[in-house]
């Protein structure tokens, strides 16, 4: 067993047009950079794009080529001006995007990865969160009925990573990197550091292999909530 | 100011969450001699302060906001879905939000612009929903003048009936049974002066006194 | 905040008779065996207890403290005249059980503590497991309705903790102690050895003091599933 | 001999779930230059085998029947929640799980005696709907000799549909759309005894063998 693949282009050889992705990270954190610039870069277009916010749709967003964003900003966090331009694409009918509660949204990533089709929750009643869903009455409260989210491909960051696909993260960079590993048909993890099988501490298995189909080096980029880049 | 009268909310034992913006600046002003435990929807229980130098910042240590923090000793990180599960399972004390519109009945509007598709709803309606005790901490008027705490949300609502207290520049207010009740004014405002910036009618309480820092 | 108690008796002292109890643990490994002896020894009874199997509600049903059993192995799995006893009890109408299956009973723990009611799975349809349920199609799958479950006091096991109620977990130790920890009103833990705050490594923080109420330290005691105890 | 055949069916880059009772003993026949990942329901990816001498037992390292095991290189623990969601999530390639019954429609039954209350039904559910596939391995016959594959269970099930491939210490038989397809029999042991104790018909396959160990 190796899901070491040799490099990034190879990684997601197989993401087409089309496709549902979730992208892992939040913030400056736990990003799948990496993949996603080789995604871009190959070209794949239509794409739906589920994730945290800003510094995992932008890419996609920038360069057309997301159909749909799912995700708990849909607006930039911060920059005003990126707001009034993917609103603008929104209103041209260009880009479609669908706000979800970070939690809900991560709930719901979960339970196909837990193999739960729906749940009910009070999160999003009497808002548009909970416009047009079932209802239901649990100890005299209204809850609304969740699905769970599929995709086709989850991209996702670890720290360090074994041909097994054992994964750890650093701190906060687990975020939803442990919950889309295994969400989505195919799991494909960067790491910063491929080592030996054995190396990871099995206390430390942060993302455990069987939710990993490939696995592949590539360097920590570092972007900002404000869009700029360090290492 | 609104963040040192809100950092007086922070109590030894409680966990709280500074929600995206404003509140966070709150972390602060935390009394160090108390174990108020920060929690951060990224995944982070007792965090301290904001770094400001990139050069320090690491940036899987950050907070909710996207700012770069460090632990304090008997820090713990975990991933969202724990989060949320801390969050919505109703295991905070407290959740201070910062909000464009707050309703006489307590309704928060803290996510989208009138008019918008996109919109940034976060935790928010976790936290508005999941926390022992929500407090909203905002400019009391917008930046035209016009009141926040009104009688009927125009905006998209986050959650409905969540709001327990709204600190303001101004006031210090409780939502209950009754409505809302002015506990506090700011140094030098009067209550009218606070009313006139508000559209539902206020009760003042008996007990009204000058807000502390 | 100190969340460290003085000992056994003092960690319980408010469990009274009638409440719901979770007791971790699986097999030999996580048991909170001392809070569980403890318990008897007060006398508390007519205890509804939720936990894995055997090991954990042994002690409740042996001496009559129990009136309910919710588990995966309401039999005895390794010792049939075990079986025959806890049998003859529930015939008697002493004690009333209900199976359910491991990862449905780990799933409404979990629901409990992160604040969902409810949540649909194609696990038990068309058996006893599934028998009086709700039932709804997703995707053309039958699906029953499970409930979040309840209790009073999470008894649990930890291996280090600290006095915010931080503790780890040895290996497969963690079993159920991580999902009761939280699931209840009263979250109870007892440890190996109580360390400083700072001392645990906040990337190996199994359960977070946030779902822990008490902690209070004992020693290990280990027993094996044919019902022999070894340190 | 059950679970020597059953170990010819673990293959490379396998996630394998050996159930309760008798299967666990197959971890032992597999071959140690393959990567035949084992996973216990109580929480490990990636065990050995079973430990029999005591004194060198750790008892937070046991396999899912409670019999202390070790770790392998590339070994994760973690708990029974993020255990059943690889179970229920359909990540398990294969699970060998040990009956009472089994139905020529698939039907199984492992988890409770005839006109009890009490049971262990454990993991057993989960890993029979979950697992992409799931071989049952048992002894032909029950104790008094009568057949346990049957036409109808009459025990309690513990899942419907769920069986692809039943193992015994007389035959190898895989359940298609067309019904029982006898694809092995035991050394020395002829097609027509195999169906003298198994009370459905069986397809005897064109290119029905001798079991291999």
């Amino acid at each position: 067993m190796n899901k070491v693949v040799v490099n990034l282009a190879e990684a997601i050889r197989d993401i087409e047009d089309g496709a549902r992705i979730m992208v892992g990270g939040f913030a400056a954190s736990g990003g799948a950079n990496n993949l996603v610039q080789a995604l871009i870069a190959k070209g794949t277009k239509d794409l739906t794009i589920i994730c945290t916010g800003s510094p995992e749709w932008m890419p996609f967003v920038e360069n057309d080529r997301a159909k749909k964003v799912i995700s708990g900003f849909t607006s930039h966090s911060l920059r005003p001006e990126i707001t009034e331009v993917i609103e603008a694409k929104v209103r041209a009918g260009k880009l479609e995007v669908e706000t979800v509660p970070h939690g809900i949204l991560s709930e719901r990533i979960r339970a196909r990865k837990a193999g739960i089709p729906a749940f009910y929750t009070p999160i999003g009643v009497g808002t548009v969160f909970g416009e047009g869903k079932e209802t239901k009455l649990f100890d005299g409260d209204e809850c609304v009925l969740e699905r769970a989210i599929e995709a086709d491909f989850a991209l996702i960051r670890g720290h360090y990573g074994d041909r097994l696909g054992n994964l750890t993260c650093r701190f906060v960079a687990r975020n939803r990197n442990t919950e889309m590993a295994g969400a989505a048909e195919v799991t494909i993890a960067e790491v910063e550091e491929i080592v030996e099988v054995g190396d990871i501490d099995p206390e430390r298995v942060d993302i455990q292999g069987i939710y990993v189909q490939r696995v592949v080096r590539a360097p920590k980029i570092v972007k900002w909530l404000d869009g700029h880049e360090a290492v | 100011m609104v963040a040192l009268r809100v950092a007086k909310e922070l109590k030894d034992g409680m966990y709280v969450n500074l929600g995206f913006g404003l509140p966070t600046l709150t972390s602060l002003f935390i009394p160090e001699d108390q174990d108020i435990i920060l929690h951060a929807e990224n995944g982070m229980l007792r965090y301290a302060g904001v770094i400001d130098d990139e050069t320090q910042a690491d940036a899987d240590l950050i907070n909710a906001s996207g700012q770069p923090t460090s632990l304090l000793p008997g820090a713990a990180v975990f991933d969202l879905n724990e989060s949320f599960t801390m969050i919505r399972g109703g295991h905070l004390d407290l959740a201070v939000l910062g909000a464009y519109q707050v309703s006489e009945k307590g309704d928060l509007a803290n996510w989208q612009l009138q008019g918008y598709h996109v919109g940034g709803i976060g935790g928010a309606i976790e936290l508005a929903q999941g926390a022992k005790r929500v407090v909203v901490a905002m400019e009391h008027t917008d930046k035209n003048g016009k009141p926040r705490i009104v009688k009927q949300c125009s905006l998209p609502l986050t959650a409905r009936r969540c709001v327990n207290t709204i600190i303001t520049n101004l006031a210090y207010i409780e939502l209950g049974e009754a409505g809302l009740v002015l506990k506090e004014v700011a140094p030098g405002i009067t209550p009218e002066e606070v009313q006139a910036n508000t559209e539902p009618n206020l009760i003042i309480s008996e007990d009204l006194s000058e807000m502390e820092f």
